[in-house]
């Protein structure tokens, strides 16, 4: 397993991964930010601001890390659980909440401008998405890769075999991420698989990785590496990184009812963002203020947020009838009048 | 002393006492075992029938629908459970291709006593996905039976017997009304498969719904009663086999209805009523049969769900207008 | 001098000028690219094109119909191939899940300007999957559009609109129709996507059909007609979007319609033009509309298929059923 | 790749695979039959008398080998090109025929009589069902298997991965018996996969064997170990069979569209019978005149299979309407009458 940095901080292997000096404090502030977005997340949700929200505290090295590795020509395909790549993306967080607020679909966010395809809740789909994104890419003669998230309960449908299956045969420029979060909702990892994940890769004909998800710096050399080859031609890759779904699967879920405190104990320790504060520190890329700012800047992005989402209101009714056709067919005018009254 | 059930609590009794009486009796899908359930529907299952005979799969919904041919032809009665509406569809190609045409292909040598469960409907506020009504797609496959329960005690019964039933079964659960409770002991007792029921006797117009949407219609009618306009409320129950008799019989009397689904306009089954009407009780019609539905659109998020779902006010409204017109004599030869 | 047309041959034709107007055109599905199709319609399109616009995909529908949202997110336009109607169902996920959806889920930011051609229908002898009528699965799913040639130039006419359409078209080609010739040159020009078209002129009657059932009707208004019982014929050529003005306009003068689809009876399209003409032309009805269709169980083997597919002679009947009952005036209020 | 005789006929490895030598006789005679069978098949066709045929002329081997290797508790799922493995399995071919004659639908034999699962024509949707039912063998406590047949192209689709996870995941005692015959269609082998089919499996994590399909012996050797193993409880194999498809896809189809007659050489002169007709005479285990018998017992065999077969009549329309349901809903029935009259 590729491991740059060990749990308690110290270099693990060579951390030296070719980044900036402001670059690495930029993955400690992103990483910084999304947690506090998620809490924050989790408290709207609570307050009744958002409908559902499904957490990805414990997962903010495996998304910040891969999506920091892409260029804007890349393409992100995402599930309906990352947030924290979508922000490293830079994607409008209030823009994206309104999906959890129920006021907008899957991409209240514009797709094509962003590389950020909307949110996808049915599993595994989004993977052929990327296939025939990186077909159309290779085409155009583009020098760009799609990167798909997917869980390992995503892994059992045969969606998933599909997209890597064409992506061989055709070597597209995709990489397949794997976040291994250890649950499929109230599903553990061994009744999804009998095998670990990546080791799929070599059925297909292409590599895979198995990177530590908790590692910040070794998630971005595993997703940057795996991005070069896509790029350059050499086809997909297969990414496994190990992570923990900290919190429920999402707001409706009660972890309780399936899995024990302790093993959720062992992952706090693994703890990403204190793993690479550490690393950062020791090595002095960052100082104490430095990181207190950062956790005051996410304080008041995160407010903002807040402020931005709640304000948002309901959509008019006519949002309903009016993206579903280029041209709505006189039939559905119809019903739109009968609904709405005019036309 | 009457006891009060929610209909979570009467579909686990019947799977209880499914999985107590038939030994042969399996209940699978994601996350029904060890959690029991998302809507805790199969909760306690496991704990009490074990891992064998109550077990969560992997996501692979064409697996789990495809698992429960092989578990028939091994001689078992499997029930399985696809976990939303809108995620029921990479199953379909097992349900259409297999499940549905198996019993067949082998001219009644492989029975297919398979029950799949699916959450359906909207009214919870749910994400994209999990508010789709997926009734047309199968009540057009012809080799399903397709029922929808209405209530508490009716959801007992029904799940009883369509896991009893040697013909396959998909059973649609209005998520809207896992909640919904009613006094009563669950029992087998009562109408069976393909009899449809009237929930509420009126001679002017006959609504006619299934699932979350009966409860609506008796509002509707209850709103209308007040005008003086009398309803009668035909809960379907179950959508193949159709009741046609009973529909036929509703709209002699009435000889006006209205057609109520959550689902698209297009081809909703809204469209197989109105089409069985014009076919067995044209003479009878006194108005044209009227359809209040979902509409031709992808189901919205949860702030546009009301204005989506048939509400009491478009269900009145469509009964005051079968009133207002009448078959005009310039019609008759 | 007129040129000679099949309808193979008007869909490759129909493929090559678009492909070769927009270099943004993309063909792919099972066998289409290096050996042109099973059923030739892809012939010679990968010589002419090359491998990159026109290729053969490894066996996976839901592969084929996924890989169109993100070639349309990547600014392509692809026209893909489900080889069988029955071997289109592993693919519904994709296209009721994302294909319909994709749109409108962006509000507009995301096009999916997607043809999906489905050689379908039965008449070829073929086996068990390779004769089945998928229209109501897709016509059902809101945001698609669900057409259907009834002819080689009208094959054209519909590929060609399909393709250059900015929604998803769901293309159904009657395999029965494959032979079919007809005489004259190819051209877009002529009635859209969403218009019906009277195809034989009639005042009892009106007969309305899609695909290989036209021309079974066409056959069945002739032999009426030698009875002097004159049909119109109406060729629906779009489900969704459907024209029911021009469904309404016919059934206005002749006040009687039967309506004819291979697809099982319960949900087939004709449930919905059934409903329309409730809803729209009640007033004019002289008599109940009568579906004449496939029955509801699976399709059957190749020996029977006769009996099952709607014949002229059912048609036939079917017109002198609504002649023969006549509104009763027991009905007028 | 196991293999036990080579082409030539001679022993390649230890040939000793357990068998006496009147059930090595067995093999020979019933890959006679195969072959004599198939091409009658091919006449009948083309004489009116079935609607359309799949060959499996070259596959012999592959199908033989492995049902062979099956005891009678143990299930098989066809796809739509197994009837050597039919009759291995001692299927009544008349009855089998009437599938292809357009008289009847998959199933025209007893399935669960005989052990032997409907002809399925949808890819890859017969591997689940061998996972299901061994997954019901399992309950039982029966000490059997379910061996499904595929080939490449099958393997392409999301259900060949759902089967086999899903097979995995609960240690199901199944086979999964590829033929990889080199086509799909008129798509070769590099148009499905970038790998071995074989190498999927250790992603899994079941074991594979790459097995030359046509060496009869090799193939039993190899379905007779996955067989041993799965009805011991270690759970599935996958077994890759290399062979080819000598004939056209179907006998709509004209290979000449898409393939070259050299390949076809190259592969006739590793015809399977040929190889394993040297070998045991060779090893004295038969004698030409055994063979001879062998030719002349098939040539019978076939003609009362011919007769058999061409003197099955249309079914009645009734038939339609009498095994959709246990009992024929109201709707139905009258359905049924319109078209028969009566009740
Ligand atoms: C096709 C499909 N089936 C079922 C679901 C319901 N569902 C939502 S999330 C989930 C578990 C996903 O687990 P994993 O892929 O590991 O992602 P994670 O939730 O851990 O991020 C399931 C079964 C779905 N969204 N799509
Ligand atoms: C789901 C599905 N898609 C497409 C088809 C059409 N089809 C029939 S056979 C075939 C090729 C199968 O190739 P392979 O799996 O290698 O088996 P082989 O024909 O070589 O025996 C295809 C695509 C089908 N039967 N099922
Ligand atoms: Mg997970
Ligand atoms: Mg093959």
């Amino acid at each position: 397993m590729l491991q740059l940095i060990a749990p308690n901080g110290r270099p693990a292997g060579d951390p030296e991964v070719g980044l900036r000096d402001d670059q690495l404090r930029e993955l400690l502030r992103l990483m910084i930010l999304a947690r506090r977005l998620d809490r924050g997340c989790m408290a709207l949700q609570r307050a009744g601001e958002l409908t559902v929200y499904p957490p990805f505290e414990g997962q903010e090295a495996a998304q910040i890390g891969s999506a920091f590795a892409l260029a804007a020509e890349d393409f992100v395909f995402p599930t309906f659980r990352e947030l924290a790549a979508a922000i490293a993306r830079g994607i409008d967080a209030v823009e994206y909440l309104q999906y959890h607020r129920g006021t907008r679909h899957g991409g209240p966010y514009d797709p094509i401008a962003t590389g950020f395809a909307p949110i996808c809740v049915p599993l595994a789909t989004q993977l052929i998405h990327a296939a025939g994104w990186a077909m159309g890419a290779k085409l155009d003669g583009k020098e760009a890769c799609a990167l798909a998230y997917f869980g390992e309960g995503a892994a059992s449908e045969g969606d998933s075999h599909e997209a890597a299956n064409i992506a061989a045969v055709f070597e597209l420029p995709v990489v397949f991420f794997c976040q291994r979060n250890g649950w499929a909702i109230t599903v553990p990892l061994e009744g999804q698989t009998a095998a670990p994940i990546v080791r799929r890769a070599e059925g297909y004909g292409f590599p895979g990785i198995l990177v530590d998800g908790n590692d910040v710096l070794a998630v971005y050399a595993a997703t940057h590496a795996a991005a070069e080859r896509a790029r350059s031609g050499d086809g997909p890759t297969l990414i496994e990184a190990v992570t923990y779904r900290m919190g429920p699967h999402t707001t409706s879920d009660d972890p309780s009812r399936y899995r024990d405190e302790a093993e959720v104990e062992h992952w706090r320790a693994r703890d990403p963002i204190e793993r690479y504060r550490t690393f950062l520190l020791s090595v002095g890329v960052v100082d104490i203020e430095a990181v207190a700012g950062f956790e005051e800047d996410a304080e008041e992005r995160v407010a903002d947020i807040r402020a931005g989402i709640v304000s948002v209101t309901e959509p008019p009714a006519s949002d309903m009838f009016d993206f579903a056709f280029s041209e709505p067919p006189e039939t559905l005018r119809a019903q739109r009048r009968e609904a709405l009254g005019g036309d | 002393m009457v006891t009060e059930v929610s209909m979570v609590a009467a579909l686990n009794q019947a799977l209880v006492h499914a999985l107590a009486e038939d030994p042969r009796v399996l209940v699978f899908g994601e996350d029904v075992g060890r959690a029991g359930g998302i809507f805790h529907v199969t909760r306690g299952l496991q704990e009490e029938f074990g891992v064998e005979r109550v077990f969560d799969t992997p996501s692979a919904e064409a697996g789990i629908a495809g698992m429960c041919v092989g578990l028939a032809l091994a001689g078992w009665r499997p029930v399985a459970e696809m976990q939303f509406d809108g995620f029921s569809y990479p199953g379909l190609d097992q349900v259409i291709g297999h499940i549905a045409k198996y019993r067949n292909r082998t001219r009644g040598r492989t029975p297919m006593p398979i029950t799949i469960r699916i959450p359906s409907f909207g009214g919870l506020r749910g994400k994209e996905h999990h508010g789709e009504s997926p009734e047309t797609y199968y009540a057009h496959t012809a080799g399903l039976k397709v029922v929808v329960p209405s209530s508490p005690l009716d959801a007992y019964r029904l799940l009883r017997l369509s896991i009893a039933d040697p013909d396959p079964v998909i059973f649609l659960e209005p998520k809207a009304l896992y909640l919904a409770t009613e006094d009563g002991e669950p029992s087998v007792d009562g109408p069976g498969i393909g009899e449809a029921q009237v929930v509420r006797d009126g001679d002017l117009c006959t609504l006619i719904a299934y699932g979350a949407m009966v409860s609506r219609c008796v509002e509707a009618a209850g709103s209308l009663a007040s005008e003086g306009i009398e309803c009668r409320v035909l809960d379907l129950r179950s959508l193949v086999p159709l009741d046609v008799g009973a529909i036929v019989a509703c709209v002699r009397t009435t000889g006006r209805a209205v057609v109520v689904h959550e689902a698209p306009l297009t081809l909703g089954f809204g469209a197989e009523v109105t089409a069985r009407i014009m076919e067995e009780a044209f003479d009878d019609l006194k108005a044209a049969v009227v359809r209040v539905t979902g509409f031709d659109v992808p189901y919205p998020p949860a702030s546009l769900e009301d204005a989506y779902r048939p509400s009491v006010e478009r269900i009145a409204g469509a009964v005051r207008r079968t009133l207002g017109s009448t078959r005009s004599l310039s019609s008759s030869p």
